[in-house]
């Protein structure tokens, strides 16, 4: 099992080596939404620092969207998910194995989102520990969830224009605890950070388990 | 009078929609069951098969 | 056709029952000490979501059997009862979602209707209403992966796992939502059953009463499109044997085989 | 020996569409079946429905001894299949891609190489992106990930197209190898010259079903059903 989702994980990060997609393309793509925000909110540095938590999960999840689009795209391409079932792999394996993918290259959109804020918007960090535990948290929650609706959508005909609709409304959660939680490690509000990221973490469990339900049914022939 | 127009337009939107959609489903009902022979009696098809369910 | 003596019943007896409510709802049932007449939206308002509600409970308890089913399911006569369990659940999700759907929109509009003139405001961004229109917006998502063309039985169990997550989702949305503004904002909003405020005996026999009309009318709705859903079956198989026949007839006109 | 591909009435449908309707054909293990037929005849469809990926209805359906209507999910790893499709990540670098594959099927860096070699693929092409090959060395590299797989069933949708000479020999002589080591293979073709298609059992399909099955030459036990 374990050798099977290493095989696959490892195989999205060969392509992601190759191709460079999340670095050259994605992470371009979120830093723009935040310059974006920044026109939207007229460069008020004040409104743009408290905005600072929120913004990072809003342009990480669009990232997330485009990255698990990605994912599975390349998987529709040629038939390779063809190659992958004949090759016997079970359906968790390939779930699993492109989640931890995609969490990967979600971890790099999320550094440089950070970088962003902390250039553009003069961010300064209170709270490293929770900052950390949060963003790990919360990237990982929407790599899973981003994996579960790209394997939902994957080779549909309209699944370029769907997978956004699934896939927002379910990360809603994680958007607001990981705001919450990031307000207060930037120091912009005095909340109880590390209650939010606990509920975080209870979300990404609860991510897991759905994922292992779920894979079979997704993923068996589709 | 603002509390009167909203309650109306609240029950007439509720009121619409509702019937919008029932019309909507009996009469696709209708035409599908027109397609497949399967209609009310005297439409000289088979009448005993009108519930598509218990015939499952 | 899918009227049934049933469901005519059913059907005269819910129009009758809507009748009875308009005139309990509008007319009879006293206006509120604090709202005045406003309050008579509740009417409409609190029985739709009531409705919703049950009707996605019941969605997700059918994609949980489709799933069940489709798990369970083998080769042989095991293997048909159990697709045609599966097919059965998956009609009452679909149909159900619709109706959960549409309530929930109608819940949505009155809401902002009912909000303007008691708050003075179209929308709060409170616990409940956030979890309303995130429940719409996933099975809003619902029915459009359900349209989309598909092999049905990998279409049904795909649509059955998005309708469970959606529903793991709920309580999660609800209680962060209402963390995050019990928080931030002074308590909530709460107008509505939820609230403290009592309500008169009449007003609590109507509410009660336009519930059970709902639920009459929705259910009526609810059987009709569980049984256009099994039309649609139906006209799939037989359009099916039409295509098989005009299939088998295709003429092999390519070169010739060598008798070898 | 017993049969790789056992279907009687076998109906699948891609998207409402009876792409087989109906099909009976039966192949004995080691044997080469070449299909024909005109263009939406099924011919794709079948290779897919006997690996297991298209949904299937029909009285009996059974490839390499699995049943395909219980389940069609075991009978995968068993089976090889190139369609028309090249099933690679145009991203990977060839080695990658092999490297790849040869993780997927349990095979040696040995093996690996080995199928590269065979259908001429060391060297510098060895370090290009998939995406930057031609179509036919594409072809080439999909035939070496299959050669990686071992399957006991081939099934090859237009197998010869857009190869050269040289590639063309050597996937003769690699199906002629899997099936003097017993494999079985199947796989559809609208081309005549080749020299391979003299020794396979011609099975024609017309309109999603078996039209005509030819006996293979010299081959008297062939078990027909059309």
């Amino acid at each position: 099992m374990w050798r099977e989702v290493w095989l696959i994980c490892r195989k999205d990060l060969t392509v992601e080596r190759r191709a460079r997609v999340t670095l050259i393309q994605i992470v371009p793509t979120v830093l723009l939404i935040l310059v974006v925000f920044a026109f939207a909110f007229d460069a008020n540095p004040s409104l743009l620092g408290a905005g600072a938590g929120g913004l990072f999960w809003v342009a990480v999840l669009f990232g997330a969207v485009l990255g698990a689009k990605r994912s599975f795209d390349i998987e529709a391409e040629g038939g390779n998910l063809d190659a992958l079932r004949l090759g016997g792999l079970s359906p968790a394996a390939i779930l699993w194995g492109k989640a931890m993918a995609l969490a990967v290259q979600m971890a790099a959109v999320a550094v440089f989102t950070a970088a962003g804020l902390v250039v553009l918007f003069s961010v300064t960090v209170t709270d490293w520990p929770l900052l950390l535990t949060a963003a790990v948290c919360g990237t990982a929650a929407f790599a899973i969830c981003g994996c579960l609706y790209g394997a939902m959508t994957v080779g549909l005909r309209s699944a370029d224009t769907l997978l956004p609709l699934l896939l927002i409304p379910v990360a809603a959660p994680v958007l607001l605890a990981g705001t919450r939680a990031f307000d207060v490690a930037l120091g912009t509000s005095a909340d109880q950070g590390w209650s939010w990221t606990a509920l975080l973490a209870v979300v990404l469990i609860t991510y897991v388990a759905v994922g292992w339900a779920a894979a079979g049914p997704l993923l068996e022939d589709a | 009078m603002t509390w009167a127009a909203n309650v109306f337009s609240g029950y007439a939107l509720t009121a619409a929609a509702v019937v919008a959609y029932a019309t909507w489903v009996v009469r696709r009902g209708r035409v599908l069951g027109r397609d497949l022979g399967i209609g009310p009696a005297g439409a000289g098809t088979d009448p005993g098969r009108s519930h598509p369910e218990t015939s499952q | 056709m899918t009227g049934s003596v049933a469901t005519r019943v059913l059907g005269a007896i819910g129009l009758a029952a809507a009748a009875v409510m308009a005139i309990l709802a509008l007319w009879v049932s006293p206006a509120d000490a604090v709202q005045g007449d406003a309050v008579r939206l509740m009417y409409v308002h609190v029985p739709s979501i009531w409705v919703a509600y049950g009707s996605f409970v019941l969605t997700a308890f059918a994609s949980a059997r489709v799933l069940w089913r489709t798990r369970s399911g083998a080769g042989g006569t095991e293997g048909v009862i159990a697709d045609r369990q599966a097919r059965h659940w998956d009609r009452v999700a679909g149909a159900a979602a619709e109706l959960g759907v549409m309530f929930t929109g109608l819940t949505l509009v009155t809401g902002s209707l009912w909000g303007k003139v008691t708050w003075g405001t179209y929308w709060q961004w409170d616990a409940r209403l956030t979890t309303t229109v995130l429940l719409f917006v996933t099975h809003l998502g619902y029915l459009a992966l359900r349209r989309l063309p598909a092999e049905s039985r990998a279409r049904a169990r795909r649509s059955a796992v998005m309708a469970l997550i959606a529903v793991v989702n709920l309580p999660i949305v609800h209680y962060s939502v209402d963390w995050w503004r019990t928080l931030h904002q002074e308590a909530s909003l709460e107008i509505g059953i939820g609230g403290d405020r009592n309500y008169s005996g009449e007003m609590y026999w109507t509410l009660l009463y336009s519930w059970a009309t709902f639920t009459l009318i929705a259910l009526w709705i609810g059987i009709h499109r569980y049984r256009v859903l099994r039309l649609e079956e139906l006209a799939e198989e037989a359009a099916l044997e039409e295509l098989l026949s005009v299939r088998r007839s295709e003429p092999s006109h390519d070169e010739p085989v060598t008798e070898r | 020996m017993g049969a790789a591909v056992a279907f009687e009435g076998v109906v699948a449908l891609l998207d409402r569409f009876p792409a087989l309707a109906g099909v009976d054909l039966s192949v004995e293990s080691g044997e080469m079946v070449c299909l024909r037929g005109p263009n939406g005849a099924g011919k794709t469809t079948l290779l897919r429905t006997c690996a297991g990926l298209v949904p299937l209805r029909g009285a009996r359906a059974e490839v390499l001894g699995f049943d395909l209507i219980a389940d069609r999910r075991t009978v995968r790893r068993h089976v090889g299949l190139l369609g028309h499709r090249t099933p690679l990540y145009g991203d990977l670098r060839v080695d990658d891609q092999l490297r790849h594959c040869a993780a997927l099927h349990c095979a040696s860096d040995a093996e690996a190489s080995a199928a590269a070699e065979r259908f001429s693929l060391e060297g510098r092409l060895m370090g290009v992106a998939i995406r930057r090959l031609s179509e036919g060395q594409q072809r080439r590299v999909a035939l070496a990930c299959l050669t990686i797989a071992r399957p006991q069933l081939w099934l090859l949708d237009e197998p010869h197209a857009g190869l050269d000479r040289t590639s063309r020999d050597a996937l003769d002589e690699l199906l002629g190898d899997a099936v003097t080591a017993g494999a079985t293979v199947m796989f559809a073709t609208h081309e005549t010259d080749s020299a391979r298609l003299a020794a396979a059992r011609q099975v024609t399909l017309a309109g999603g079903r078996v039209s005509m099955s030819a006996p293979a030459p010299g081959a008297g036990s062939s078990a027909d059903v059309a």
